[in-house]
């Protein structure tokens, strides 16, 4: 059998399945409960400094096409996620990316430290968040200036441990800001968060579905946006290595979107469809993929749309 | 019609694919002891016993909380007042509309023509009258251990004598059936007649200790661990326990063999952001 | 029974369901089937005023989420459009949307001129094409002032007829773009085009699916950034209707993008979930809505979620 | 294995939901006339006789071909090169790969124990064999007539005999069978004997004289109208007759009542962008 292992920033992973960031990643038990089901790596929630609440429920929900969620990036702050952390580390050899997110530019310093002391094996830095300084509170995914400064403060501040910026596909051109991340020090790029924000009613209740009005879509209905993305930026980022995510809902998909230039492959919402099944019912369809094929190992064809 | 035609479905499906919430009404509501209160709705979830459902107060907040009834067309739930959600809903009418969504969560195991005992503490007498009546269309023979503080705060008791189980009460102080907690009635009837399931719902606690008593004595036994939760279909991950099991979907009823597994199991819960609560 | 009946712009339809442009919409055969199916008037695929091809196929196809396709705005030119258009007007007496395109701001003018003198009922302007002047190919519908532009040339040109212009998504602020239509003179707004692009690959051909490798998506996957466009649209401009666009699936769709502020509901894709059936479906369910609701008139609920 | 076996499906299900290519091998391929060639590929399309499929070069384009066979694991197309994607296909080898989707549209009835007469004209005979041969599956009493301009452009003929089909030629130049057209061949047959169904595939003129032929002797008949397909499957309304029905989807194959129905049948189709072509 060919085996289904990748290096990401120097990084094994023994497939390139990760969890994605927000999903089953409030505690170590939760996460290390993914790695046993066969994930190649996990990625924890966005980690705060402090403690930030979330929205109330609901926060989330999902249909047949795609799935919705405005959580709030809830989480417990620095204190929990040292622990975390630690506790992850103990109950998994996996690689571990610790996701990290701040409110305003000069945070993401404080957090980016704390967090790389910790030795995660790649830190994944979520810009998606809407700057509350900036004026119109754009995330800082939206703005060069503030995705290359965020970059710059986490690269300076996190020690020798490789960096993967995480974009938003709502922007302009999301190969912009993937070409300042990477001018400003981002080992890798992380693509894409949810798209829009959209919104949902309940036509009964006359009210929005999720409690913050308008949440970010993930799940299938993104999948295409998700591909173009990750083509484009391997397009003109051909040696920085991406983590492919958004709507990856089976094997092929997920082989798919490497192709296009993905070298790790985000998995979230699928596992609303395929629950805890997810991780081995799509690495057996990648296998039996890349057995019939032309290819010895599955990093060779990272990319491989763009050798033609 | 029975309670199971409309409710027991297959094990293994936890939740639609659709989980936007519905709309649904308020038909009537009635006190059921102090600050417990049962709310009727009419449709259907197409729930099994144990499982659970999501209730919306919009632009409030949204909780989770066990189907207590869910056939003749009705669904019922029976709530304890303990914070705003509560509090919020009990300030609502008949008429009013909520939101739902499920019913989610693996249920209790259903027997026919066998002697089944349940234990419930607090509201989840509630979930567990509905799982007797499962039982008792399938020609078991239910016995319903009730147990509460004291008598103001017993519920479901006269429903379930009414059904026909055989009910037994335990008191704290004594003021309805006999004095101290439900363990000790079960125990003595372990210990005195052949009884071939045992399933609970109630405080973790009292949940522990009778998983301990039943696997002692090897009688199959069922418990319900309630956890924080959010989504209820298996993805913010609010609500696994120590083993990285989501209650949601592997639970909330898990066979006590299992709930022995979990180290939090009568132990500690989380809270909102997974913050660490001790039972 | 409570009837359907909306008024946009002055004109009457018998139910809001109106046929998206560009589907089903070859020739005034297929425009008048729509609206014996039910639909309350129909839009025309995309006029220019030249004959222009399109993409060679694959141009389109569908997955249970969502639907990508990458037609090229093919069309015979004006001698069969003003053809198209006489032959409709003899075949029903509904009320028909002109949808125009060009590919230069100058060039709106004469297509207006002459699609303006068919007297459609109202005429839809296009502005997702990409503008082959501008600096980088980007849709007029991406810049205020090119989208003001258009506007104002086709209001000039098409006589006394009312103009909706027809919007992207896939811009900064859609709300800014409503807003400087409208002050150069858009009756009516319609929202959403297509999302993204996006891009979707065949692994084992490797070969994009779409012939002009990126598509834009349409169908359910997109109905949330639909709801929150038109949404937003209402609540910056009250005043003006919108023809409320993008994967409406069901009659409870079409409800709540009209509560969200739509005044017409285009429907495309539908068609590819639910067939011939698609118009009676959804006008059945929105009746047995409208039957059991506090509502007389289905106009009563445009908007209904900004009045609370 | 029996055609009708993997084939026939429901008349109301004209396409899958996704609607993506998938990979073929072209598994072997020959001549079967003067510019037509059957190009077979494994595996199925689980398509019923009549209904077409799209068959993708990549980064070339995408062209509507009716299925010649969809049994016992192969796919057959037989097709005519008469323009560039055509003619591009015929450069293609063994083992070269293409996209296939569908199948789609309505497709011919199969009927059991019946005698049933097919005329095809040009790459219109392979279908109808596909037809032809659910109906002998079906215990029905085949002919099949074959009509071509002449001997070199006959295709199908000895298939047509190995597989049972009483066979019947016409050429127009005499090379091959009678000498003029498949509807004199038909004309005679509806006069000598009792036929319960009429099924024809071929150039559209002809069709329209054997549906009107077999609607004056009140014979129930099947057409097949080509019209130009884009999407295949209901959406790009490139393939609707002057009914406004979508050939894609009602047909191709229609009933002779509905097809006389179209005032464009065997009059005029349209082009790529819609723009009227007579027949
Ligand atoms: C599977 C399940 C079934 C339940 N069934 C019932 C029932 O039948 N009747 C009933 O009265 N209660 C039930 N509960 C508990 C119920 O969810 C909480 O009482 C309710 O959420 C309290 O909300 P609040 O805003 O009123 O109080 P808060 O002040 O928010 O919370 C009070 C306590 O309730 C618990 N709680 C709060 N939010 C949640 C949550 N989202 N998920 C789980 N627990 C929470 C916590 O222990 C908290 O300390 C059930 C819980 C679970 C998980
Ligand atoms: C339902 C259906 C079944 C068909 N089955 C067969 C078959 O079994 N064998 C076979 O050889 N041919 C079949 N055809 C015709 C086939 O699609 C055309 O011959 C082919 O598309 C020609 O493409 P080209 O690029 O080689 O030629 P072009 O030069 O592009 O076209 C030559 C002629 O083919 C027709 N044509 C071209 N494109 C299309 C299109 N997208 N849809 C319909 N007609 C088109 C037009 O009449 C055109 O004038 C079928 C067509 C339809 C609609
Ligand atoms: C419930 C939920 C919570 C999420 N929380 C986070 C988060 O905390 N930080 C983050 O960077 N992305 C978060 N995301 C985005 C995902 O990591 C991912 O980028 C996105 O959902 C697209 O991938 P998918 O379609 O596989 O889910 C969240 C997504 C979901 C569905
Ligand atoms: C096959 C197809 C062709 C389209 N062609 C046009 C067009 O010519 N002009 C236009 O303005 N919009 C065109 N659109 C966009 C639709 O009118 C509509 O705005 C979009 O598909 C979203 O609505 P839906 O989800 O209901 O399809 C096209 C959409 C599809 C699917
Ligand atoms: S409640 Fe969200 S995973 Fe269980
Ligand atoms: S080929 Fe597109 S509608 Fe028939």
């Amino acid at each position: 059998m060919k085996n289904l292992n990748v290096a990401f920033c120097g990084v094994d992973f023994e497939n390139p399945l990760v969890l994605a960031s927000g999903v089953l990643g409030v505690t170590a038990a939760s996460l290390a409960h993914v790695i046993e089901l066969g994930a190649g790596g996990i990625t924890t929630k966005s980690m705060w400094r402090d403690p930030h609440p979330g929205h109330p429920n609901p926060t989330m929900f999902g249909t047949k096409e795609y799935f919705m969620n405005a959580v709030g990036l809830s989480d417990a702050g620095l204190v929990k996620g040292v622990q975390t952390m630690k506790e992850l580390r103990e109950r998994t050899s996996a690689p571990i990316i610790a996701n990290i997110v701040a409110g305003k530019v000069e945070d993401f310093g404080a957090i980016a430290e704390s967090i790389g002391e910790l030795k995660p094996d790649v830190v994944e830095v979520n810009i998606s968040c809407p700057n509350v300084e900036s004026e119109f509170g754009k995330p800082f995914a939206c703005s060069r200036v503030d995705a290359a400064n965020v970059t710059k403060l986490v690269r300076d501040n996190v020690g020798n441990i490789p960096i993967s910026v995480k974009l938003s596909p709502n922007v302009e051109s999301i190969v912009d800001i993937a070409q300042s991340v990477v001018d400003a020090g981002a080992n890798a790029i992380t693509a894409i968060n949810t798209v829009g924000p959209g919104m949902r009613w309940n036509i009964d209740l006359r009210t929005p579905i999720l409690s913050n009005k308008v949440g970010g879509v993930s799940g299938p209905a993104i999948f295409p946006i998700a591909v173009k993305s990750v083509y484009d930026i391997h397009k003109a980022l051909p040696n920085t290595p991406i983590i492919a995510t958004g709507g990856v809902n089976s094997g092929r998909d997920a082989l798919e979107i490497m192709m296009a230039g993905g070298t790790l492959v985000g998995v979230g919402t699928a596992i609303y469809y395929h629950g805890d099944a997810t991780w081995k019912k799509f690495t057996d369809e990648m296998s039996a993929w890349l057995e019939q094929s032309e290819f010895d190992n599955l990093s060779d064809i990272i990319g491989l749309f763009h050798k033609k | 019609m029975g309670c199971c035609n409309s409710g027991c479905g297959d094990k293994n499906i936890h939740h639609d694919i659709n989980t936007e919430p519905r709309a649904f009404v308020i038909d009537r509501m009635w006190d059921e002891a102090e600050n417990i209160k049962t709310f009727v709705f009419k449709g259907t979830l197409h729930s099994k016993p144990g499982q659970f459902c999501m209730l919306w107060l919009p632009e409030f907040d949204e909780k989770p909380f066990s189907i207590a009834r869910d056939y003749d067309g009705e669904i019922w739930l029976t709530i304890c007042k303990v914070g705003p959600a509560t509090t919020q809903l009990f300030k609502m009418k008949p008429g009013d509309r909520v939101g739902l969504r499920g019913s989610f969560g693996n249920g209790f195991s259903t027997v026919a023509n066998k002697k089944v005992v349940l234990v419930g503490g607090g509201y989840g007498t509630a979930p567990l009258h509905f799982t007797g009546k499962c039982h008792q269309d399938s020609g078991s023979d239910v016995t319903m251990i009730i147990g509460a503080r004291s008598k103001n705060l017993l519920i479901w008791e006269k429903k379930s004598e009414e059904t026909g189980f055989r009910t037994l009460i335990a008191t704290n102080d004594g003021s309805a059936g006999v004095e101290g907690f439900t363990t000790h009635i079960l125990e003595k009837l372990l210990h005195e007649e052949k009884i071939d399931l045992v399933q609970t719902c109630g405080p973790e606690k009292m949940m522990k200790a009778i998983a301990e008593m039943c696997m002692k004595k090897n009688i199959p036994c069922e418990v319900s661990v309630e956890r924080y939760m959010k989504c209820g279909f298996g993805i913010c991950g609010q609500c696994v326990v120590e083993t990285g099991e989501k209650m949601c979907q592997t639970g909330p009823v898990v066979s006590a063999e299992r709930a022995m597994t979990f180290s939090d199991f009568g132990v500690f819960h989380r809270g909102a952001e997974g913050q660490r609560k001790d039972w």
